[in-house]
């Protein structure tokens, strides 16, 4: 179908989870590029984390009858209904990131992108291997109920082995201020000895934690602070040694493929239902390969 | 008898019926009528500028979503005008929709439980809301502020932060439903708008409503119930947020703990571009209906012509302070 | 279970009112009774406890101590809501007007008539009676006001005129006026002694509080004087002159009080002849001894 | 550039001024002069425009045309605070008290008296000086109130005092007083009367507006009636009488005045010798046509 | 010169200098130092419940993780005063913060630019909201909810959406540095709180502040220029809040543009539970810093004590309540 059409330009739908997430504008960016490289148009969309107006987005983008819809789901179970409007518009859906619930029947054309359940899993496996006798734990989570906190916390809780314990949890909002704040007083609570390594369900909140550790002049204490993206200010802090640890999601990666493959698929080519693209731990040993 | 209201107009004071200077008027017409230009000036740019704007889709699409936030303004209309703020809707919504999403796979035919389990957790937050306020004589901006705190709490800690998924038949169809042409939540939010503008317009508890707000001592020294009358607004404000958490729990198959997050401001900015004041004694719900659709309108707008989110939410910010500035010239 | 009460039974009495606020006792063992039909005028000092035992009579504070009878019958006001019910209307000092709402809409406040739609369960208010009601009431008071009006955009007078009109729109037993006239043009000050002659008349009792004595001369059957929250003088009219009057409001007593004349003596003293030389000649005595007054 | 104006120059002239509210014209064309030392009295019906003219004076409203000249020369107040700056002070119908501060704040808020602390740079309030300064005043006035309480938790007429104690605790020239009196107690409007006449031999000049024309009578070198925003006339005392003022109030002209003779003819015609027998004989003729009157 | 005070005391009405009854006492007592009675209360508590909680290490961590809550709270409380708020603060954060942190790199050894620039945002914001308060006559309310939007899209657009790290030597000082043994951010908090509490009190404009807050048009015919008040305290609000948010930025070495989020709220609950009125007239920094210092220790011991984050707003909620309780109860 495809043939002597080049003139068309495709519109294509996109909806971000959370545009004011550093990471997902980093994202969002370099789709903005490869549409350009593609010579395909990106309508993106903001859901801002709130699931009523990720409906609300999905229902804008089918007004404006684009030719394919690109979603990151806010979660794998309340996105559901919003999925399903377009598949029932008969526009065809692409999902980003965020995999649906096990057992759900939404007919997506492709998945692409990482299981946040495997970033909690390679954390805990680099704990596993680093810390073969275990040691005490600091949890810090996401935002409770968000897909993208649950599901590395669950990739990690059943990853882990048992000779580690989680002494305290707190949660954060993934933001690099209430992190700190939260360390701090944790590192109140077990003075030196008590606590080995902090694990955060993102690396803005492992920066901060790692913050409140230097200040205090524990750094020395801890085996490990592992975090997940692998963020630019990250990677830094792997380097100054204040982080030992995060697991990179290739987000500006994922981005790139998912419009790829959205425009393989209007051109009439054939696309594979799942493209799983790679984490990659990142340690100081690797750390240059990464480093810009 | 024998004077009639027309030569007795000439006895007055200055005060009374003289009528106003050309500017006067014209300045009146726009603050009565300015809302509404507003409006249709928006209309007018945007079908000219969003080429899908103007389909019938579009338009039940931008009514359907504003019909929760509609919802949720119609009671914060009655507690403004009482003077009055309601910051725990946003949590209500989250709360009522979480219970609601709880007990709807369970309850098997039993349509109207879950339903019923919803509004009664809206009335519950409403009846504390109230008694702070009226009981502890405390100011409704803390009160609420308090109960919304409190509210977001009692969701997060019922599921342990988890999103609850998959409701039944009969409890989708709220959300997702039709009759005939017009989706169900919009049926809800109108059938809703017109009682409250009937409530509150003609009969004689809303006079209250405007009374209390106007003059709470005065209202109490002519035998109003001012503590009965502030009960029942945030009562009215309970439920009407818990109905707009359902409808959202239906629209989407499930809730989540933090659902209806920062929907206090949205819905106030709303209330107030409909022309009520937050010193209470004022407002309408028509007004609050045409600030709630002004809102959704420009949302919808700027998705269709692709502003980037970041804008939004100055854009929203500006079109607040133009309202204010235009309602200023009301008449009275 | 006494009907009809006799001729004898004041139509209300209070009874050894008390009444605390925080610091400040503003009743302490107050009585007073008013005849049905009777016009009785309280007098006293500012912040002598008058507008707080009105109050009290009409349900706005609770006593601390002390009882209220109607008709003989000890009874409660635990709202206002209940004194009017009862036919007790009161014009508060401070006019308890809604100015956001209109003049017809603040005559009936709390007693909207309403009429019935789809039967007796759904009722609106009738907007219109409210409306005749009101012009027929101001008519009465000769101050007709638009009906229509936002209270906010009324005079001063206009507004006293609005809150005068409420009390006589329903059918009270009982109507009591706080300083009705404070902010009233001599014109509409005469108007108002007037009515309260023809609410006389109609058997309508009236307990009016004014800080002008020649008012409460012209239209009271007996008064009242209040001092530092207790009553320290109960007079019919003529028992006592207008001077002595005013003496008894400043000092709570008349056992000092020495006759000036009824004359007025100079230009100086020509307000209401009111105050006793006393304080005159302290105040001179003061001025004197502090040197320059600017 | 004459330097001190002979006696014959107003210390104050309003010239034609107007003033409109939305839809109301509040002031149509008001000329009055006031001289160095001179009481002049304000006279009208209620929303005649009275306190509107005053606040024009005081630069709290901006007149819409017209001329302020003060010892002759032209003149704007463009805020109040300018006018004070010229000696011009005001007792406000409301009283305009902040009730969150105490009394002494109150009487010298905008004024407050600084010392240095570290220099000239850095300069603090100097509460001392407030407080010794705010008794001198109020014991002037016989109305002693402990500086340090909080304004709202004093009795109407004790606010009424603040107010006129903040008016004179600064060198003024000229005192405005609008309806100073009308909360206060007989024996405190005497105390002002007599403060007024004191005012009057230390040369300051004073505008007093009232509604009690006895008061205006006793205490007013001049007076002006005004009307629906205009001045329908002006006098000396001793040139009218207070029943020719009143009908002037009411009707806004003399030319239909019918002399009833100066006695009081009835009991209910006592009301500060008031209105004439029109608007009596209308009402009662009114009455009979209305029927019943509950 | 011969009625003393005290002779004149008995000729004065009931309402002026009698003696309260035991009970008033009692409860001006409480209301007085209710708050100061609930802070010693909370610290005993927390000092047995929660075993490092009282070592000099946590108190100093305590005020430190405070001072930035603490600066916001110190401009709100004059805003406060005038019967205002300001819900701006929180994107003001964000916004100088961001400001602070995209100058700090580069310029150099200018230590004092990036400082400067940052501080000059926060005046800008504020400049806009009393703009739109005074001349635009629009409730602080919905001015600074406009101002809010505002802020924020300005800081998302200019670093679209990114984090901002890595700040140079000088500028990280003013987070983490400490002079002897105070850190930095507490002193530049306690200095703060010094030069606040003498203005609102000793000084003229101090004095304005309170009247203009109990009686705007009072204010105003005395001879107050309410405006220049009015645009003075949302100044002053737009600068200790943009001071909060450069330390908040050199403390995270870093600014996120979303940064400050829901400050408002936290730091008006932390000023009313310091006794200051929402309806203005009435507050005081001494009160302000006791609130904030309150909240921020309950927030440190329910972590030290190892409760769950869930229930963290809720405790708020409730102590927010008591607080507005036991202040109702101050004398005058
Ligand atoms: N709600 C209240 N709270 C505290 N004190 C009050 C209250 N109401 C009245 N008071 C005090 O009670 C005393 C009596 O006040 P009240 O208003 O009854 O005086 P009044 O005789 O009507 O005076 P005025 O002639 O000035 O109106 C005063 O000292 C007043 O300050
Ligand atoms: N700020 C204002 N806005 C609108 N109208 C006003 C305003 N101030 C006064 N008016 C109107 O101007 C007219 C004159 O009012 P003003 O207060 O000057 O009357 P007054 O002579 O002082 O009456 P009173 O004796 O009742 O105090 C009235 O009709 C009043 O309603
Ligand atoms: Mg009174
Ligand atoms: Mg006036």
């Amino acid at each position: 179908t495809s043939s002597g059409e080049a003139a068309k330009t495709y519109n294509i739908g996109v909806v971000v989870l959370d545009l004011q997430d550093p990471d997902l504008a980093h994202m969002t960016d370099a789709m903005k590029k490869t549409a350009d490289e593609k010579g395909v148009k990106l309508n993106i969309t903001d859901s801002k984390k709130d699931v009523g107006s990720e409906l609300n987005q999905v229902e804008d983008l089918l007004t404006r009858q684009v030719d394919a819809v690109i979603m990151q789901p806010l979660d794998g179970d309340a996105s559901q209904n919003a999925a399903k409007r377009v598949i029932a518009a008969n526009i065809p859906l692409f999902i980003l990131s965020t995999e649906f619930a096990e057992g759900s029947d939404v007919g997506y054309k492709s998945y692409i992108g990482v299981d946040d359940t495997v970033a909690g899993q390679m954390q805990a496996e680099y704990l596993n291997k680093l810390m073969p006798n275990g040691g005490n734990l600091v949890f810090a989570a996401g935002v409770y109920g968000a897909s993208w906190t649950d599901r590395r916390k669950n990739g990690f809780d059943k990853t882990i082995n048992e000779n580690f314990k989680i002494v305290a949890e707190f949660q954060a909002k993934g933001s690099r201020d209430d992190a700190k704040r939260n360390m701090e007083d944790t590192l109140q609570r077990f003075p030196s000895g008590q606590i080995d390594a902090v694990v955060a369900n993102n690396d803005e909140m492992a920066i901060g934690a790692a913050s409140a550790i230097a200040d205090a002049g524990r750094t020395a204490e801890f085996k490990a602070v592992v975090g997940v993206d692998g963020t630019e200010p990250a990677l830094q802090d792997i380097e100054g040694g204040t982080m030992s640890a995060t697991v990179r999601q290739d987000s500006a990666g994922q981005g790139v493929k998912a419009v790829e493959v959205v425009t393989d698929f209007l051109n009439g080519g054939n696309v594979d239902n799942r493209y799983t693209l790679p984490f990659t731990l990142i340690t100081k040993d690797n750390l240059s390969e990464f480093l810009k | 008898m024998t004077i009639t209201m027309d030569t007795l107009k000439t006895k007055l004071g200055p005060a009374d019926l003289k009528e106003g200077l050309t500017a006067t008027r014209v300045k009146r017409f726009i603050g009565d009528y300015g809302i509404i230009i507003l409006f249709v000036v928006i209309l007018v740019f945007l079908a000219a500028a969003a080429p899908n704007f103007l389909t019938l889709n579009n338009i039940v699409n931008v009514v359907r979503q504003s019909s929760i936030i509609g919802l949720i303004a119609l009671g914060m209309t009655f507690i403004m005008i009482t003077a009055g703020i309601d910051l725990s809707v946003g949590s209500v919504v989250g709360l009522a929709g979480m219970t609601f999403a709880l007990l709807a796979p369970d309850s098997g035919g039993a349509f109207w439980l879950p339903l019923i389990a919803g509004l009664g957790v809206g009335l519950l937050v409403g009846f504390l809301s109230a008694a702070m306020v009226v009981w502890g004589a405390i100011l409704p901006f803390l009160a609420t502020l308090a109960t919304m705190a409190i509210a977001r709490t009692a969701a997060l800690v019922i599921t342990d932060g988890q999103v609850v998924s998959g409701l039944s038949g009969p409890a989708e169809w709220l959300g997702s439903g039709f009759l005939g042409p017009v989706p169900v939540p919009v049926i809800i939010f109108l059938v809703a708008a017109i009682i409250c503008e009937f409530v509150l317009s003609r009969t004689k508890f809303g006079s209250h409503v405007y009374a209390v707000g106007g003059n709470e001592e005065s209202a109490k020294k002519v035998g109003i119930s001012t503590s009965r009358v502030l009960f029942m607004v945030y009562l009215i404000g309970g439920v009407t947020a818990a109905l707009g958490g359902l409808v959202l729990t239906a629209r989407l198959d499930g809730a989540a703990p933090v659902a209806g997050t920062g929907y206090e401001l949205q819905v106030i900015a709303a209330v107030v571009i409909g022309g009520t004041s937050l010193f209470g004694g004022v407002g309408t719900i028509r007004g609050t209906v045409i600030g709630v659709l002004l809102l959704g309108v420009v949302m919808n707008g700027m998705n269709l012509m692709g502003v980037s989110s970041y804008f939004q939410q100055g854009v929203q910010g500006v079109i607040l302070v133009l309202a204010v500035l235009l309602n200023r010239w009301k008449s009275d | 279970m006494t009907d009809a009460p006799p001729a004898t039974t004041p139509l209300v009495a209070l009874k050894d009112i008390h009444k605390t606020f925080g610091a400040v006792s503003a009743l302490r063992g107050v009585s007073i009774d008013v005849m049905p039909g009777e016009t009785f005028a309280l007098l006293g000092d500012n912040a002598a406890g008058k507008s707080t035992l009105m109050k009290v009579l009409t349900g706005v504070y609770q006593p601390d101590r002390g009882s209220i009878e109607l008709d003989g019958k000890a009874t409660a006001f635990p709202t206002p809501s209940a004194s009017r019910d009862q036919g007790v209307e009161m014009v508060y000092q401070d006019f308890a007007l809604a100015d956001n709402l209109d003049v017809r809409t603040n005559i009936f406040l709390g007693r909207e008539p309403q009429k019935n739609i789809l039967g007796p369960l759904l009722r609106i208010i009738d907007r219109k009676k409210m409306e005749s009601e009101t012009k027929r009431v101001l008519e009465r008071l000769d101050i007709p006001i638009n009906p229509r009006l936002k209270v906010k955009r009324l005079s001063g007078g206009q507004r006293q005129a609005v809150a005068i009109g409420r009390a006589l729109a329903f059918d009270a037993r009982l109507i009591i006026m706080d300083e009705p006239t404070a902010n009233l043009s001599v014109a509409k000050v005469d108007k108002l002694i007037e009515v309260t002659q023809r609410l006389k008349d109609l058997g309508i009792a009236v307990i009016i509080i004014t800080h002008r004595l020649d008012e409460a001369f012209a239209v009271a059957d007996r008064f009242a004087v209040m001092r530092q929250g207790q009553v320290v003088g109960r007079f019919r009219v003529g028992e006592v002159s207008e001077a002595q009057v005013a003496h008894l409001i400043s000092h709570g007593t008349l056992d000092d009080y020495v006759d000036h004349g009824s004359g007025i003596p100079e230009d100086r003293r020509k307000i209401g002849s009111t105050s006793s030389m006393e304080t005159v000649d302290a105040f001179s005595a003061r001025g004197t001894t502090n040197g320059s007054d600017s």
